[in-house]
């Protein structure tokens, strides 16, 4: 789960790390209020879950309240890589005197979290891990010691050499561990970490992304979920404990298992079709879960065949043929389809689908090649 | 003749009398693994299906059974500690079943676990199967036949789609492994060529990746300097879009890193037979062996 | 340092330990008041910095608030061991089903912080060892990964076979070694651990020692000391930063170095003296340390004579004569000096003795006779 | 012909431009070491002395001097750290002189030292010095003199007594090691005996201990069963009472346990011949060797 940028400033500065003023806002006359509290020039920055804002026309300047209120007017609303913005973050526009990065993440193949700085912020740390990876510097945190004050300090030495930017820097690297810990992230930044005119480091833009598997013990930051900023099928395959990506094509997949819809996509592609979505309905066999998935797929207009491969295990062929029955009855749609389903419970399954009415095959790609030729068929 | 999971392997069930754990007990048992504990805290003293004796903590468990090998079906909350007291148990493979665990928790369990000599599998993994043998885990044991061929896998229902093309074809398995679908695993497809290339029991190798992380190309250049027996590979994901999570922890890609691309082109330079679709993996394996 | 109950208990709370009600009193009237609120029969304790508190009558049942001020009236002011009782704690009486012991000290052997639990709680945990020792359930903390839960759940299994007080027990031993970590304690202790007659588990009376080393690092905890409960000798000595511990004999040592100061107070007595305290004067060679060391043992009437034993290494010996020389013109005090210098400019701070009218000698055994002949002199 | 300190030891010395460090590190090169390098965060590219280049952290240390050995002279809320670092920059001996180190830092300094493979002598202890070779620490070079007595002890000025004693009877010594007086330090007694009985140059050991603790009773044990070379010990604290911290941290008798006594009679069963005095060393030695 990504949080916002006014989210994650929120967790820095109560971490300790200095974080400039600023508050978040989602009306012009809020933003007027804070620029003139702030009482200096400001930046007005959309608050949405994704990059480019700057290049999409998401941050501006304003020199005063008024230009505040009117850059916030043309921000709030705008649609950035089809999000809505819906708040902005105002802050002070800052005095910067040098822009670096600082993040962690956890890496897999140290199986470590990872601290990485670079004298290089303020852009994209992807293209300077590319294109000047001499800029990076690296270090391996052991979680059973901690991020080690020298360790940390032998990292800020690479980003300042002067010694009191960086304690200051190396006090900033520990404690972002702290938040790392705090709030169960696989990933904290701060891009850039700045330099003020006076000497001070400070945080200009921060950003958390908390590993969903930590949500259910930490309600404090599950709390900070933004549902006005995911796509609505996806908000609703999450609430009924689904794992859907909608994508562009026009074969629905509902499939039990990460890596076999991954697989039946593929498999949609190899036999020259296009994949609707990325569905999981899981382990577990509850047939209201054939349910949810069918009515969120069948919302996307863009659909025209369903198919469904089930590989039964822990899932029963039987509960999934049942949700379908029960889905079809319920939803009223008229799109054709095609069910794969083997394993666990395969015979009762096929006796209820042929029950009512529905065919149902064994093999996984004549069902594709099926799934993809009724839906040329309907284009 | 197998690898990790062998006649020999006394098990015990940490959360025997959940939902999941008792389930899946009862179908190792019906598999004729050795099951031969149970943990559960406060029903120490009773006895599953009435037969398998239940004991408060792993180290009872241990001490009283001699079992060497524990399966975790604890819910997410409680599976990193019960990882570390399977390992404070002085047990040496330890399968994790459980999904959901955050990777931070890992990142401390990894080193407990390998400063013990012990062996994770997992976690969110299917577990482990040596067909005729025993089963650890949730690989249904309908679908899987003796033999020789040697499956090692990120996925789960990926894997029995596999498994199910090479039963049919008579290509029986020596073991068949799922490592687990998270971004921190305590085994990785290295460690499983490397037990397949030495198991007399296993004379070729299927690997069955998916996008994120570097494991498959890791994996590749494993197989290309020092496996001599033949591997076929697949890898889930290459309609995946960047930078979203499918469904597994660590299925996503990174910018423009881990794609399903870069990971068949690494295949096809380390000599590994390529899969274009799940059925092919019994025509190239012909080929090979 | 020791903290007093109150204060421990007080830590125990805040820690999340269950731990009953009752509050501090340092008056018979505030006694009465805590009683009347917690509104059942109490019971009063001596907040002091001894065991056998009970024995000697500074903890007493009081079955109503009447009771309890007179009771308060008779502990408050009398002595236990040679210490004042200032305050007393005042909880409610407790419904007590059993009473356990669990404690976490620094052990020496495992270099790791050791959990011991026993269910022979109640009683002098080093009697329990030395009597029944299987009896003592003891786990090594590794404290790069903490007290892990399995391992908190294993001791309390051995304290309470049902599993809801176990659980109950394996948080409270979790919480006792995070108290540990935060207070910077040696020893954290809970003796008795009760369980009540509605199953509760609870921590009736605590013990927390913090590493002095601590202190510089912990304000909040450094300023929970009770100086009252110090001899004033051992005040002092605190405040000048010496080492300094008060015996029942009658030759003064002041000698530089703790291993030396032993050394020192063992060789009176094999000369048929008795050292009248232990005292190191550190490594730092400041000569108002010597000022302040001679100071205090002077105000101790059962001096006799007084010993300095120098090796000079970082100490240097001038600086321990300009000291001496500065402390008798200030103190004018009339006891017999003997002064053993060697080492570290040696020389010169012979020179300076003899312009001042003392004797010094290079050798430790002729020192230390001499003084102790002194001491027997004017006794 | 030493331990631990010899004619190879290139120092590191980190808070080189402290009071105490910059007082100590004169020193040090005035007997003959060879200081390589000092260690301050922000004065890197400084020189010492006009001689010994001044780094910022001690990874530049090694890697432009190769230092093989540090001592740390910085205060005790820095100390836990710089030992950290000194092994985390693959220095493989630690001499840490600071005095005052919280207890529950060493406990996890400890395991960080040892997975580096290094050796910690210390916290609050003198350090060590082989005489005509090297020191490292605050033992007075002048004092000692080059012979084949190993000396070890848990006290500072106690050791130079002893040593004085040494020296006027022309008794050499081949190494002075000053373990320290904390309760939990990185290198005992058994450590330096082990070593002194293995070393060449090392005919006869002294060993002086304190009250507080079993490490000279375990010392008495090893003594007894591995060792061949003579040993003659002291114990100080006869007349400590109990309870009361003797200005060591370690130093302080629990309960019943940790006194001189038991701890002189456990020298004496363990052939240990024990001094009732420091200027005993001398007639005892003499009969031993």
């Amino acid at each position: 789960m990504n949080l916002h940028e006014y989210q994650a400033r929120h967790i820095l500065k109560t971490a300790g790390i200095p974080v400039p003023d600023g508050d978040v806002a989602s009306s012009p006359a809020e933003v007027e209020a804070i620029a003139r509290r702030l009482g200096k020039g400001v930046v007005v920055k959309a608050q949405v879950h994704t990059g480019g804002r700057g290049k999409a026309g998401g941050v501006k300047l304003a020199k005063d309240p008024a230009e505040a209120q009117s850059v916030a007017g043309r921000i709030l609303g705008m649609q950035i890589k089809g999000l809505t913005v819906h708040k902005v973050l105002v802050a002070p526009a800052a005095d910067i005197a040098s822009e670096s990065y600082a993040g962690i993440i956890v890496d897999r193949s140290s199986q470590r979290p990872v601290v990485m700085v670079s004298p290089a912020g303020g852009v994209d740390i992807e293209e300077v891990v590319a294109k000047t990876p001499e800029k990076i510097f690296r270090h391996a945190i052991d979680p059973r010691f901690g991020l080690l004050p020298h360790q940390a300090m032998g990292l800020a030495l690479k980003l300042y050499p002067g010694v009191e930017q960086a304690r200051k820097a190396a006090d900033i690297l520990q404690r972002l561990y702290q938040v790392m810990l705090s709030t169960g992230a696989s990933l904290v930044e701060i891009n850039p970490l700045i330099t003020t005119l006076d000497g001070g480091v400070e945080a200009l833009d921060a950003k958390i992304v908390v590993d969903d598997n930590e949500l259910d013990r930490r309600p404090e930051i599950a709390a900070l979920r933004d549902a006005s900023d995911e796509a609505d099928s996806e908000r609703r395959a999450r609430e009924a404990n689904l794992t859907f990506i909608k994508l562009e094509g026009d074969v629905a997949c509902c499939v039990n298992g990460a890596g076999l819809a991954m697989a039946t996509m593929d498999l949609v592609k190899f036999y020259g079709g296009q994949p609707a979505n990325f569905l999981d309905i899981g382990g577990s066999s509850n047939p209201q879960k054939v349910v949810d998935a069918l009515s969120i797929i069948t919302a996307d207009p863009n659909v025209k065949s369903i198919l469904f491969n089930i590989f039964g295990g822990i899932t029963r062929c039987d509960d999934v043929a049942n949700g379908i029955v029960t889905a079809t009855k319920q939803l009223k749609f008229s799109l054709p389809i095609v069910i794969r389903l083997t394993g666990t419970n395969e015979k009762e399954a096929m006796e209820i689908l042929t029950a009512n009415g529905f065919n149902a095959g064994t093999d996984m790609d004549e069902a594709v090649k099926q799934a993809v030729a009724l839906a040329k068929q309907a284009a | 003749m197998s690898i990790f999971v062998t006649r020999d392997t006394r098990l015990v069930v940490q959360g025997i009398t959940g939902r999941d754990g008792s389930f899946h007990a009862k179908q190792m048992m019906e598999y004729g693994t050795r099951v031969a504990a149970g943990v559960t805290p406060g029903k120490g003293g009773q006895r599953f299906e009435g037969k398998v004796p239940i004991y408060d903590t792993v180290a009872d468990a241990v001490r009283e059974t001699g079992a060497n090998t524990s399966v975790i079906y604890v819910p997410a909350r409680f599976a990193p500690d019960a990882i570390f007291e399977a390992a404070d148990a002085g047990l040496k493979l330890i399968v994790c079943i459980t999904e959901g665990v955050p990777v931070l928790d890992m990142t401390r369990v990894l080193p407990f676990v390998r400063e013990k000599g012990a062996r994770l599998i997992g976690p969110n993994c299917p577990g482990a199967i040596s067909p005729g043998r025993a089963k650890v885990g949730i690989i249904p044991g309908s679908i899987c036949k003796q033999g020789s061929v040697g499956v090692v896998s990120r996925s789960g229902t990926l894997t029995y789609e596999i498994i199910h093309h090479l039963t049919h074809a008579d290509m029986g398995q020596s073991t068949c492994v799922g490592i687990g679908g998270d971004p921190l695993i305590g085994t990785n497809f290295i460690d499983c060529l490397a037990a397949f290339e030495e198991d007399s029991g296993t004379r070729a190798v299927v690997i069955i990746g998916e996008i994120g992380g570097t494991d498959e190309q890791d994996a590749a250049t494993f197989v290309k300097e020092k496996m001599k027996k033949p591997v076929v590979g697949f890898i889930a994901g290459q309609t995946a879009p960047p930078g979203r999570r499918m469904g597994h922890a660590g299925a996503i890609i990174s910018g423009s890193s881990g794609t399903a691309a870069e990971k068949m082109a690494a295949f096809e330079a380390a000599g590994i037979s390529v899969m274009k679709r799940p059925a092919d993996v019994v025509p190239l394996l012909k080929k090979r062996l």
